[in-house]
Parts: C-alpha cells; structure tokens; sequence
C-alpha cells in the first residue's frame, strides 16, 4: 500500500477547513478544530473570526495555541474579554459555528465527553466532561464535529449525552427548552463528511474522504447512516494547505505528531 | 416557584447570600491596609481544610502553581470547582487533595493528551465514592460564579437543557414567570477561599492582569477568602495612573503574596511562556499506570523541595524562565 | 413558578431572547464591515418612529447629545429606558418625544437643580395619560439591561422590596427554588435602539471609553441596532494593540459616526468638562414655568440649527471648547 | 438677629461631615450628601472610600463633582467600574453607608423622592424617582439621610415609598424579603441629629444644632418624635470645616449657593 503524504489529522484538518465559511464568528475546541480554523484562516476564510472562551477574542497570533487560553488567543486580540462574555456571546445568537470533538456520537449528533461505560457511579473510563462543548453545542447556530471514525465512537445510544444533539429526533431540542433553530451542521472524520438529513435529523454520509468507499463508512459505524443521494467525493489535500498547516500553524507538530502513529 | 426539573446532582457549596453579606461587612474595615504577607502566612490565615476552593487562571495559563505546591506539601484537602483545570487540578487529584468536585473540565491535558495515571485513579475513587462529583459545563460553572458575585442566589442559563450533563447537575427547570417559557436555572457558587495569580497588585490588593480573564472576576468577587499571588507588588500611584486596568478591586483581597513566576511551568501572558518541556516530564510522568513514575515526580518537583524556588531552581532556573520569555514575545508573531 | 406578588407597572419593552438570537445572526454577517456613515444615515437605516430607545451616559456625562438634537429635528418619538437621565431625557421630555419611560432618575438637573417647566409638563402628561410610566431604580435598570446582555428573561435583585417603587414596577416577588427564601425578579430589557457616544472606534465598531462606564456596555450588548458616535475614528491596529481596553466589540455596532465634541455641552472624561455655562442658559430656561423661555431656547439651539455643528458654534465654537478642555484636564487636581 | 457665619447647607455639610467613620465604603448622593463626604474626607476619615454609582471607585479628585458620572468620579480611580458592578458591592454587604437625600421622610425613616400627591396617576409634583436611592437604603448597612427639616418633609406617611426605611416597624424590612440587618442609621437636618431607636425603629432626636430648642424640633416635625434621654447639642461648624468647604471641596459655589437663600 502506498504512503500517504499526510497523517489522518492533517487530513481531517485540511478538508474541515475548506467548509469554513468566511466572515462568521466562531468557537473551537483545542486539537483538531482549532487546526482547522486556523488553517482555513489562512487560505480560505481571513474574516473568519475566532472566539476563545477563557476571553481572548480575534487575536492576531499566527501559531496555534497550546492552550484554550494561552496568550496566543489574545495576542494582539480586538478584545481581550472573559469567560461570561464570551459565552454570553454564543447565549445571545452572536456566533454562527462551534466546532468540537468527543469521544462518542450517535445519529443525532449528541456528543459524549464525559464517561465511557454503562454506570455513571462506575465509569469505565472516566473523561474530561464537557469544558464549553455544552454551551457551543447547545447555543452556536451551527455545530461542526471533528473525530476519529470507528463503531466504538460511532454508536447506537452514547453512554452519556453530555453536548445535546438533535437528542431523540425533529423537536426535541425545542421542548427541552433548548434555544430554537440550531444543532448539529457536519460531521468530519477521516472516512467521511456528514450532514444531518432535515426532515429526520438523522446523520447522512454526504461526502467521501479520498479513497473511502461507502462500503467503509457504513461498516465503521454502529448505526444506520443515511446516505445523501448526491454523495461528493473530496479532493485531497493541496500541497498549500499542507505547507500552511506544518509551517505556519503547528510548526512544532503538537497536535500532528498525534496522527504519525496511525498513518 | 414550580419545578418542573432537575438533576440529581449535589451542591457542594453553600448558598449563602446574607451570610456572605455579613463576611464582606467585616471584610470592608480592611480598607487601605498593607496585605502584604508570605504564602505560608497567607494559607495559614486564610485557608483551611475542607474549604470550597476556587483557583484562578484557565488551561496551562495564570495557574497558581505555587500555592498549589504548598498545599501539597502541608497536605490539605478540598472541596472545588473546576471549569478548565488541567495541571493544577490534577496535582491535586493525584495526591487526593479533592473530595467533592464540580467538574467543567478535568483530566485533560489539552493538547498534550491524557494523563492515564490520573484518569485510572479518579475513576476507581469515583467507583468506590472516595470521590463526589457534580457535572457541570464551563459556561454554567463560570454563570454560577457570576451569579455570587452579583450576590444573588441562582441565575438564569439557556445551556444544560436536554443533556445527562443536566441530569447529573444540580441545575432546576422551571418556567419563567414574566415569558411562560421553561427556562434552566443554576445555584450560585459562593467560594470559601480563592487563589488567583496576576501580573501586577499593589500592597492594598488592586491586581491588574494581562491577557484572558476567563471567570476569575467573577470567583475574586464571590470567595471569602482571597489569596492574590503576584508576579510583582507595584506603587498605588502606578494603579490610580490607569484605574480602567484593575480587576480586582482591594476590597476582596485578603492576602497580597509577591512570587515572581508564581504561574510557573504553565502560561503567564506577556511575561513567560508555558514549558512545554517541563510538561512533558509530568506527562509522560502520568502515563505510568501504576503511578511510580508519578511517585517520582512528586518527590523530585514538590515534596522533595521546600519551597517554589527550589522547583524552580530544579527545572532550570532563571536561565529556563529567560528562554520562555524569549519565546512568549517571539511567539504571537513566529 | 408560582408568583407571590408583583407590581402592578406596565412592561414597555418585550423579552424576545429567541427573537434578539435571529436577529443577532444575521448581524454576525456583518464582521470587519466598514460602518462608517454620517448621523443622519445611521438614524435613517437603524432607528423607527416608536423603538424603544436606550442611550449612553449618565448624569451630565458622555450623553449624545448631537444624537438626541437630530431626533428632535426629525420629531421622532420613543419608548425609553431612563436610569439617571438629566439634560438628554429633558430635551425629548420637553418636545413630548416621549410616549413611555422605565424611570429610574428623570426630571433632576443635579447640582443644577430643578427644570420647573419640564417637571410641570410632565406632570400634566401623566395626568392625562399622554406619557406612561413605569418606575424602577438606576440599580434595577442596570440589571435588567444586564439580564438582556447576558441573552435571558430576567434577573434576581435584592433591592425594590418593601418599597412603593416596587409596587408600581414590574418586579415579581417568587420563592427561589434553590433556598426557599423570597426573591425578587426583574425582566430583561431588549432595547430596539441603542446609541452610545465614545471616545474612540475603528471602522468597524471596536470601542474604548475613558472614565466611567455606567451601564452601557449591557445596553450595547442587548440592542437590536446599535449607533456609536465617536469623538474620532481610529485605525483597528490601535485597537489592537490593547484589547484589554475595547469595551463594546464589533458585533454589537451597526453604525459608527464621526462626531467630535458630540457630547457637547456635557462632560467627555478626559477630553472636555461639562459647560456649566450653556447648562445654566438651559435651566434657566426652564425655570418659567409657561413653556416660552424654553421655545425660544429649543429655537435658538436645536430647531434653528442645521446641523450640530451649528450649534456648537452658537455656543462658543472651539475656543469654548478650548477652555472646556483647559477646565477637565485642571479640574482633577485644583 | 445675628447673622451666621455659615448658610444651613454649610451647617448640615459641616455637622454631618463628622458623624463618618474612617476607612469604610460610602455611597453618597450628589449635592448636600457627596458636600459632606468630601469635606470628612479632608478632615476627618482620609480613608472613608467613595463609590460613584456610575463605577469610579475611590477617585482623587479634589473638587466635588457636579455629576454623579463626571470626570472627578474617575480621576485617578483605584478602579474605574460600571454600574453594574458598583451595585453589586452594594447588593454584596461591601458597602458600610449610604447618604441620601429626599422629599419626605416618616417616622420609620422611609423616604419619598418620587411624586408628592395624593393619587400616583395624577401628582401634584413628580420628582425624580428613586435614581440608585432603593438600592443603596435596601443594600448599604447604614443609611444616612440629609435633608431640610419642616412638617412637609417630616410627615405622618410619605405619598410613595420610593426607597424603604423601617417601613411599618421591626422585622418588616426581613419579612419583605430585604437583606437582614442593616437600614436607616442617622437623619441630619438644619435643626438636629436624629438616629432610630433600636426596639421600636422609629427616629428619635439624639442632637440639636446650635441655637435650636427641642420645642422648635418637635413644632417642626410631623410624626411624633422620640426624644433621646441624653440630647446632645453639636457644636458650631469650625473655621476649618467652613475653610475646607468652600475653599476645596466646592469653591464654585454650586451647591453652597443654594443655601443662600435661606440663611
């Protein structure tokens, strides 16, 4: 088999970022996402404006920060806020995108951060939590995830909802007085692109990673995927996006070395 | 006020508006005197165990890392909150320094990944109920914040709704007498100590602080007890040349400890860089399942030193804190 | 949530959190969007005949006033939000600019004491039902723009109780769900318009203000459309080199206008004292309580000028200013 | 009749100015109240820290501000606030007094500085409201009251209680849901000192001004009056006090003036 010219994170990077739209506010996870903002900032999306929750807002450092609040996120900064602005911002509709990441999602987008195991008094493995990713999955307009795809990640029933979804299906958001109009928008992994069908809120394969065929996508993933009747097929990473990812972004490679391993 | 919801989650801290009141009536005949004392002294005074605890800072950034090697080595056990901790929380976890959490954000080591040691340890206490935890998320943990140091009881959030993340809180649905609608409400978080280190305090205990506040107004306005460490003590005349940089007014501030590096190894803004390094040491430290390596850790950096020169001496001195300098001005413009 | 008793003031203003979501969406679009425009383009595109209206300032101090004289040319009328108005809510009390007020402070002239007319007028407009009113306090009104900056419904106060203020507000007095202990509610206020005079902005609407802040970072945060008058326009690298000082950023700013000494003849902090002068010209119009000492001022000053820069000429021009200046960078220290 | 040295606004500044303590936050009205604050501040309580509702905190500005928000209110602030954030150190129990003035003021020591008249809807006079007056007689631990002294003033029942004293006895502020413990501490007038007897809550003559008799206190005061067992007499304001005043605090005479009139 061939060696690819990249890691699965740097392609997971270099395909999110070309959805970014330009000139909309955003808030980012450290690790991938924020990879992919950045990214996309640099070739796709100037205008696209990073929202860092510990305050730090539309800073001007050209390195990723190694930290949600390092001073790379209000380095040069138009505003240099705290975390209640900041997520007063997103509680009042200001910011279109929140990208995340998790350890577990099913057909609805929820995402589980939290624990993995079926007691919650006796985890399996216990996680982080949720960190902002409940206040950007339930107040941005429009949620991005970024993960590893496989059935231990892509399952049935999540072991815990900690980031809302599309929770049971069309409405659910609304009569658990979550904020109306808003949830899950793309889903990224390294076998996929998926969107969440309108009608049914169900996850939908909606675009091919290099290489992938849908026979892969289904079979990596523990729930019933509906797939787009027009299916895309993404192109590969640009040399530039390349060159701007390892040069510019994470020239020290701390968040792409953790993809060497598995290319 | 009908509730409709909630989680089943404990508060580990009291809501206790009046009373704080009356702290804070006490604490405001402290005005204008010199706070000035050295960090044993300060914890000694204002610290206790069991105390709710509140630290300030968020990631690898302005952690009070100092303090946090001191109650350590003395041993103090705590109840906290924690929206966004990573080093300083797990120090403490690692040792079993925390009984009761609120959990935002814990186990994490950001971008440096995970800490297996430390995720294997607090699930087995959580198992056997060493460990008491409530989930939260980092907005609702800084608007409970918000909520004591506006000196209220509970604050209106629109987060939480739907989730088990809900379901494990102490967060109550009810409807809103002035629109019909269902609304999700959080218990303030009053503190029983808070440390936060900052750039720049004067003797009376006005902090200025560069860079992210993330919730630490919020946690200064909200605790009893305020320890302020510092990178340095300036003149009351240089604060009253820009008052709009204070954050901290005196009037919250207990303890004002000068520690120049206090923030050391992570992140403190225009002055040093985190060390990356030294990080890395505790990281791969953690990555030892049985918990030896971190055993080694702790008696080489924390239990085996007096104080926080000393670890700072260990891991390179002023010659180490030069380079990250270099590397925090170089930084926002590699 | 049961309502255990409430004041019996009217609600001029409605709590749309979902509705200002949508709106705010759409106004994301508009990031480093050049909003430069001049006043009378900005009034046009952002503010309606009937909005419920907010503006910046307090007392005597950093009130747009070249906002206020162009609406009293264009007779436009409000619903308005009043904590510690003097010349501003006169001016458009005088003119029956005015259909409903939140009251917090109206009808003082402070140091300067009472405007008889006004106080007359006004009084005769409540008696007839011509103006409408509800009343709170300048703390109330701050929370309740608060509540709205922060995207919710309402918020718990700790003061109104017990009080006649109360009864004749819009408070609710509910059980909290968290201590069992009475609490009172006070609604948020989403404000149609907003417009708020600063001391400096780049293009796109970043802020700074010196001097104090009063409330107006919440009313800038939860206005529907936005106007900043701005002593000058500077470029966004100078903003950017001290973020710490932007108060209201971009995302909030519908319009930035250009209008040097625009808060003229009250207080700019820093840049130009109140002119106690031309404030004795206005009260002592206002002292004849039949109305025609002030019709001959409003004449002189508003309806017989073009334009503000008119006005500002009326009174002095820039050497008037001049010693404004002379006076504000004095005063501190005389 | 002898001419006083001294107008009754002079008088009352002087008088009350030494009844504050030293080191202790101090919220105080503009005119007469802020007149005394800043001459004890010359004199008497070099600590006692002014709070601007406004958000300066603790300026030093030499001259009295002619706005609660003007320039003065922030020169050389230790912290340069919002209002917000200055009422929530009232809402906090920070604060120790609040000094206010006001139209009526009863028995209880509630005052009105909303609308004289009989009906609401339709007022003889509307005054201004309460401004920051309910927060700071509801949330300082003491209140200080200024005012001039006559049977319109001190009545039987204020038309509108815009800001509450003891409202209608002992307990009732608590069973109105205010904080515990704190209310309406001393009223100073052109005639006397008044402070509010602890069982009953109801204002009681504790000092005479100089040269004014019990009688004339009682003939001038609409509610009946408790009168201390041990009546004190203040003494004149001071060449220094009178120096101070009208040199440094407020040497344009703004508020000085205004008692002029009346001397």
């Amino acid at each position: 088999m061939e060696k690819k010219q990249y890691n699965p994170i740097e392609l997971m990077a270099c395909i999110a970022s070309r959805y970014l739209e330009d000139g909309r506010l955003i808030f980012a996870g450290t690790g991938i996402p924020m990879l992919a903002v950045s990214l996309a900032q640099k070739i796709y999306a100037p205008n696209l404006i990073l929202v860092y929750e510990a305050g730090g807002i539309s800073p001007e450092a050209s390195m990723l920060p190694l930290s949600v609040a390092d001073s790379r996120t209000t380095y040069r900064a138009i505003c240099c806020a705290n975390m209640p602005e900041a997520m007063e911002m997103l509680q009042k509709g200001l910011v279109t995108y929140a990208f995340l990441g998790g350890a577990q999602i099913d057909m609805y987008g929820n995402l589980n951060s939290t624990m993995i195991g079926k007691d919650y008094w006796h985890p399996q493995t216990r996680l982080p939590g949720s960190g902002g990713a409940n206040e950007l999955g339930s107040l941005a307009w429009k949620t991005l995830i970024i993960m590893n795809h496989n059935r231990r990640r892509f399952v049935e029933k999540v072991d815990f909802i900690t980031t809302p979804g599309y929770l049971t299906g069309p409405g659910a958001r609304e009569r658990a007085c979550l904020p109306p109009g808003n949830g899950p928008h793309l889903v990224f992994t390294e076998l996929g692109i998926f969107d969440f069908e309108e009608k049914s809120k169900r996850m939908r394969l909606k675009s091919l990673l290099p290489g992938i065929t849908r026979e892969k996508v289904i079979a990596e993933t523990g729930f019933e995927l509906i797939i787009s009747d027009k299916l895309n097929q993404e192109k590969e990473p640009t040399p530039e996006e390349l060159k701007a990812l390892r040069e510019d972004v994470d020239p020290w490679r701390v968040v792409l070395s953790r993809g060497d391993n598995d290319q | 006020m009908e509730i409709l919801d909630q989680g089943n989650g404990e508060i580990f801290s009291k809501i206790t508006p009046d009373e704080f009141r009356r702290h804070m009536f006490a604490k405001a005949e402290r005005v204008n005197l010199d706070k000035r004392m050295d960090l044993r002294e300060a914890i000694g005074r204002f610290i206790k165990n069991g105390d709710y605890l509140s630290i300030g800072g968020c990631g690898f950034v302005r952690l009070p890392i100092a303090f946090v090697h001191e109650v350590l080595r003395r041993q103090l056990t705590f109840r906290m909150a924690a929206g966004t901790r990573t080093f300083d929380v797990d120090l403490l976890l690692d040792n079993d320094r925390i009984t009761e959490l609120d959990i935002g954000y814990i186990l994490g080591l950001e971008m440096l990944g995970i800490p297996q040691y430390t995720r294997i340890h607090v699930s087995e206490r959580l198992s056997r109920g060493d460990l008491k935890i409530t989930e939260w998320s980092n907005g609702s943990m800084a608007w409970r914040h918000k909520a004591a140091a506006m000196g209220v009881s509970f604050m209106q959030v629109r987060s939480l709704a739907g989730s088990d993340t809900f379901r494990h809180s102490a967060a109550k649905k009810v409807k809103c007498p002035f629109t019909g609608e269902e609304v999700i409400l959080v218990p303030a978080l009053y503190c029983d100590a808070c440390v936060i280190h900052v750039h720049r305090a004067d003797k009376y205990g006005n902090c200025q602080i560069d860079g992210m506040l993330n919730e630490d107004l919020e946690k200064a306005r909200s605790a009893k007890n305020l320890i302020i460490t510092t990178e340095k003590i300036i003149d009351t005349k240089e604060i009253r040349n820009d008052g709009a940089r204070t954050v901290i007014p005196q009037f919250y501030v207990d303890a004002v400890v000068e520690i120049p590096c206090g923030a050391y190894p992570t992140n403190m803004p225009g002055l040093y860089y985190l060390d990356l390094d030294h990080l890395k040491v505790y990281t791969r430290a953690a990555q030892d399942r049985t918990g030896e390596n971190l055993k080694k850790y702790y008696r080489d950096y924390v239990f085996g030193t007096k104080d926080f020169n000393e670890y700072l001496e260990k891991c390179g001195g002023l010659k180490r804190i030069e380079e990250l300098k270099k590397i925090e001005l170089m930084e926002g413009r590699v």
